[in-house]
């Protein structure tokens, strides 16, 4: 597989001419007849903050899964730094850097915050079964480092006081908190947030939006799926906007947010002759 | 500081029991007991950390039985060949390590079958597994003498400087070798569920799709989990033939498993110490009944005892008397005072 | 006829409704409207008796209905057409009407309703005996709207009834809407397609965050930009 | 072939009652997602009650029949109402829990009740087989499988033709949206645990008078009755059906000409066969992935 992308057919020319971290090449889902998605296309620069959005039903967690591996797509492909992800499983895929968040529950519930990073830094562990079994001696070491790196991480996200807690006791803006912490922890190069700002309240918003740019700023490039609009058009670099499994527009948050398609597409049209 | 504290107190108390506890009736008792929270303690493996209910788990501790039984007896198996394959009688601990290495490549079996057939397909195919092995160890005969039952199974035995290699026949060694075991299990489970490894079962456990996507690969930490429970309950198994050194196919029987179930939901699955907790709680609670009630009774009892537990302590003893001791710091609940009078006999 | 006041409604920890109030009056045509996740189906699964309120009151005709089954706010006359049409898949498209009027013991009233549904859907009586899952979105979406109406409601909540649907179906359906309303069933609608519903709707609301934002009659809702902001951003 | 179609006729006798076990089961778990682990228990006590009934009470045998289905359904019944309507939107692996505990409970309550030693239901039908060419059959087994067509058909009558069959089918697709059609969902809940639960009953006082009854004769019946759904499919009531058939065409093929010693593990090997080749069973369609 050629690292160099191909040209893709998108309706906005992409002017950045950075490196590509994902490349979604005209990826198509059919479920059982219906059509998920039917064509989709795009590119994700290296170091951004991309946003994919779109009205309900428009395919955009069904894209995540099949980024991730959750889903095979029927058609097309999805490349990462020159690895095709799409025959890949999940595990493989995070094992590429490419580690996602979930929209409803993305934490490990009954166990305590800083556990829930350990098993995050998982990958960057080495400890085998009999190695664990009979405690060899690089074992404990081991332990030291991962503990400082989850501390480091939940510093970060601002979580650091409340290591010792249960995941579970929470409040709900933690709990989302967390989800990125133990996605942060997993060695992303390439973040997909599902939906991550859903039931903030605006100030826990505002907190999560300087995370992610401080996410961004640590190298990561991030791929968001959110409905809060003032989020997406504060945050992103760039915005892919999906519609009927179709991107109908691409490009700076301004110009997506006066494109006529897309307030055509979140707002409709008038019915002239459905007057009551 | 004290929490630490705790395990080695409690083992000193174990250990020292025998001293003053010198009925053999109760030794008996608390050696079947032993025998059984082994068999908990790696039915929690599964249960408690990777959160899949294997309802066949009896079938691991009845194929190290018998596994090890054979072995030790020695046997020869008609597989249709011109020539029978004929093993001879093997030293005790080798047909031990046999039985735990057979349990366990069983574990691996089941443990990939897990991965495709998931929630209640899975807890019936486990019973079903449980179910086979009975009906075989019933109709092989020539091999499992079926329901008459493998008979005159030598002890274990451990060899002393000046006295040479001596059987374990009576009920303090036994006592003190089922009492070594289950210290072994317990280090390994902590370790383990304290490493990486544990924490990748955990994940598949609490939040399966999120484990995959931070990298865990889900299968192959189940399959090793199965395999270390497996083989554990293989040698609980192997400690039951050689102590009671009498196999039959009803080691095999569904109700047992259960019982181990009720051991682990009881004393808190997930938990270290749950397992040990539930299973003198449901070793003793027999022997309390026994005094005062029917087998029937006490079954019934069982089974109110086993929904009551789910419906008011759904996380078990352990985890409720951390939170109560969380709550009155200054003094703790006494980790089952009465429990330690006595143990479940199983029947042989 | 319905008064919701300042209702809140959680799932498990995360507020979904906060303190909505609404009104719809007899025969009025009312409409929600906000982006993803603004807390409109919620709204509608609240009144129907699906979702538990963590408070405020819900009345219709002056009778209290919070918290009451949903067969109970159904008896009273609030028809429900959920989001995604729900028909059900493997019964027959006869017996997904059948469970709409499912409460109703009036046999000769259930057949000629029924009738009725087929003069106006004549497609569901062409695959009255097949599955409804069988049926393609924009006839699935027809049975949907028949079978909510063979309860005999006053009150119709819809619910996204243009969701998935291609533009031609998606002007019909709202013309079923409109003859609905123009027949005397009241309409509380929620709809994402925000133009065409404010030009069609008595009076709207706008939803953002779980909370109602704006509200007025359609014509004004049209010309107020708090709309495309709060669907767009910025 | 005399003796291939005396195993036939067997089967079918056999299959008809693993079919009533397996419906009633399948039903349960379809419509509420319960494993339940009382159904054997239930069959055990419908076998009793047509014990009592007909053997102490001395009624009218077909009476005694109808009279257990009904206490069957009466405990079913209660059992729903007083341990899983608290339990409604726990996890499968609670209900589990807490159905092997009840059943636990049910068995010993029998065992207390009846002790230890099998009882055997008189019935009024004569010993002799009848004999239908090289097939002979006895006349009690005969009526069992016309007894369990009948229930069968009845059952699919009930299902398929009835308001409250279309309302079972209606929560089991959507329990939501039946909700919203004016279904009273806890109702129907109870109502099919009932109804499942009678159908165990039923088989129990039907085997009752051709086997004995004794309280651990549901342990077997209940695993079989879960191979039973398995093969058809956790939830698919005609795949529950075939699952009965097949499995009795299995166990006495496999008895008659492999060996007789295995014939229970028959079930269990199918289950095992199937689950590795078709992890959802031999009927069930694609469960959606979410």
């Amino acid at each position: 597989m050629s690292a160099a992308p191909a040209p893709v057919p998108v309706s906005a020319p992409a002017s950045a001419p950075a490196p590509v971290a994902l490349d979604v090449r005209e990826v198509a889902v059919h479920f059982s007849g219906l059509v998920a998605i039917a064509s989709m296309s795009f590119r994700v620069p290296e170091g951004e903050i991309v946003s994919l959005i779109g009205p309900n039903g428009a395919g955009k967690t069904t894209a995540f899964n099949v980024i991730t591996g959750f889903l095979k797509p029927t058609r097309g492909t999805v490349l990462c730094g020159g690895s095709d992800l799409t025959r890949l499983t999940p595990e493989r895929i995070a094992a590429l850097g490419v580690v996602r968040t979930f929209q409803r529950t993305s934490i490990f519930a009954g166990c305590t915050v800083l556990e829930n990073v350990l098993t995050g830094l998982h990958r960057r562990g080495r400890t085998e079964t009999l190695a664990a079994l009979l405690r060899l001696p690089g074992v404990r070491a081991e332990t030291q480092r991962l503990r400082a790196t989850a501390a480091e991480i939940l510093a970060f996200v601002g979580l650091a006081h409340r290591d010792g807690e249960l995941a579970a006791n929470l409040s709900y803006g933690e709990q989302r908190l967390l989800g990125i912490a133990i996605a942060l922890a997993a060695d992303p190069r390439l973040l997909l947030l599902d939906e991550p700002a859903a039931g903030l309240n605006p100030s826990e918003t505002e907190a999560f939006m300087g995370v992610v740019r401080g996410i961004r700023d640590r190298g990561v490039t991030v791929l968001l799926v959110e409905h809060d609009m003032r989020m997406v058009m504060t945050i992103s670099d760039r915005v892919v906007v999906l519609n009927h499994g179709r991107i109908i527009a691409e490009g700076r948050p301004e110009a997506v947010q006066s494109d006529p398609e897309v307030i055509r597409a979140y707002l409709g049209q008038g019915v002239r002759h459905a007057q009551g | 500081m004290t929490q630490q504290l705790l395990p080695w107190l409690f083992l000193a108390f174990m250990a020292t029991l025998p001293l003053w506890m010198t009925d053999l009736y109760v030794l008996h008792v608390l050696v079947s007991t032993g025998i059984f929270i082994i068999g908990a303690m790696s039915l929690n493996l599964l249960l408690g950390y990777t959160g899949q209910l294997s309802l066949g788990h009896i079938a691991f501790f009845g194929i190290g039985a018998y596994t090890s039984a054979l072995l030790s007896l020695g046997f020869d198996l008609d597989l249709g060949g011109a020539e029978p394959f004929v093993v001879g009688p093997q030293p005790v601990w080798i047909a031990f390590t046999g039985g735990v290495l057979m349990a366990a490549a069983f574990g691996g079996l089941i443990g990939k079958l897990a991965f495709r057939v998931r929630g209640a397909y899975f807890v019936i195919v486990t019973i079903s597994f449980a179910q086979v092995m009975r009906m075989v160890a019933l109709n092989w005969v020539d091999l499992t003498e079926g329901p008459m039952a493998l008979t005159g199974i030598p002890p274990l035995s451990v060899w002393l400087p000046g006295e040479g290699v001596i059987g374990l026949y009576d009920k303090l060694s036994n006592y003190l070798l089922v009492l070594g075991v289950a210290v072994v299990c317990y280090v390994v489970i902590r370790h383990l569920v304290d490493s990486r490894v544990g924490r990748a079962m955990v994940a598949l456990r609490e939040n399966e799709p999120l484990a995959r996507s931070v990298g865990i690969d889900v299968t192959r930490y189940l399959v090793i989990a199965t395999v270390i429970a497996a083989g554990m309950a293989g040698a609980a198994g192997g400690l039951y033939a050689h102590y009671v050194r009498i196999v039959d196919p009803d080691v095999f029987l569904f109700i047992y498993t259960v019982t181990m179930v009720i051991m682990v939901i009881t004393g808190g699955k997930g938990t270290l110490a749950g397992p040990i907790v539930g299973g003198l709680l449901f070793g003793a609670l027999p022997e309390v009944l026994r005094e005062v009630a029917r087998p029937e009774v006490q079954w019934i009892v069982y089974g109110i005892a086993m929904i009551v537990i789910v419906f008011f302590l759904p996380q078990g003893i352990v985890p409720a008397a951390g939170r109560l001791w969380e709550r009155l710091r200054p003094r703790r609940p006494a980790p089952g005072g009465t429990a330690l009078r006595a143990g479940k006999e199983t029947s042989a | 006829m319905l008064r919701v006041d300042g209702i809140s409604v959680r799932y498990g920890r995360i507020p979904a409704l906060r303190r909505v109030s609404l009104e719809v009056g007899e025969g009025e045509l009312v409409t929600l409207i906000g982006a993803n996740g603004a807390g409109k189906t919620t709204t509608l699964r609240a009144i129907s008796g699906l979702l538990p309120l963590a408070e405020g009151s819900i009345t219709f005709d002056g009778r209290s209905i919070a918290n009451a089954p949903p067969r109970t706010i159904l008896d009273l006359g609030i028809a429900h057409c959920p989001e995604g049409r729900r028909v059900f898949p493997q019964l027959s498209v006869r017996e997904n009407l059948e469970m709409g009027a499912y409460r109703r013991r009036d046999r000769a009233g259930v057949a000629a309703d029924m009738e009725r549904m087929f003069q106006r859907f004549p497609r569901l009586l062409e695959r009255l005996g097949q599955a409804a899952g069988t049926l393609s979105g924009g006839e699935q979406q027809m049975l949907a709207i028949a079978r909510a109406l063979m309860s005999r409601p006053r009150l119709v909540l819809f619910d996204e009834p243009s969701l998935g649907l291609a533009p031609n179906l998606v002007e019909q359906t709202f013309a079923i809407v409109s003859d609905i309303r123009r027949e005397g069933t009241t309409v509380l609608m929620v709809e994402q397609n925000a133009y065409a519903a404010l030009e069609m709707c008595d009076r709207a609301y706008l939803l953002e965050g779980g909370a109602v934002m704006e509200h007025g009659t359609g014509r004004a809702m049209l010309a107020n930009d708090h709309i495309q902001r709060a669907y767009l951003g910025g | 072939m005399a003796e291939f179609l005396q195993h036939c006729a067997n089967a079918m006798i056999l299959g008809g009652t693993y079919a009533l076990l397996g419906i009633g089961l399948t039903l349960i778990f379809g419509i509420m997602r319960v494993v339940n682990f009382t159904h054997g228990e239930l069959y055990t006590f419908g076998a009793y009650m047509a014990f009592m009934l007909a053997g102490l009470f001395a009624f009218n045998f077909f009476v005694s029949l109808v009279l257990a289905a009904l206490l069957g359904v009466a405990l079913g019944a209660l059992i729903e109402r007083v341990l899983l309507r608290p339990l409604r939107g726990a996890d499968i692996d609670t209900t589990m829990l807490v159905m092997i505990g009840a059943g636990i409970a049910l068995q010993a309550s029998e065992q207390l009740v009846w002790g230890g030693v099998a009882k055997s239901v008189p019935n009024p039908f004569p010993t002799a087989p009848l004999t239908i060419g090289p097939v002979s059959i006895g006349p009690i087994r005969l009526f069992v499988l016309g007894v369990a067509v009948l229930l069968l058909i009845a059952f699919y009558g009930l299902i398929n033709r009835t308001r409250l069959g279309m309302a079972m089918r209606a929560t089991f697709q959507d329990p939501d949206t039946a909700a919203l059609m004016g279904v009273n969902i806890r109702v129907m809940y109870t109502m099919t645990f009932a109804l499942g639960s009678g159908l165990a009953a039923i088989a129990g006082a039907l085997l009752g008078p051709i086997f004995i009854v004794y309280p651990t004769m549901g342990d077997l019946v209940a695993l079989k009755a879960f191979a039973i759904v398995i093969l058809g499919g956790l939830g698919n009531i005609p795949g529950a059906v075939i699952g009965g058939f097949v499995l009795a065409f299995v166990e006495e093929f496999g008895a008659g000409y492999v060996s007789s010693g295995y014939r229970d593990a028959m079930g269990f090997l199918l289950i095992i066969a199937v689950l590795i080749v078709r992890p959802r069973g031999l009927f069930a369609a694609k469960e959606r992935i979410g």
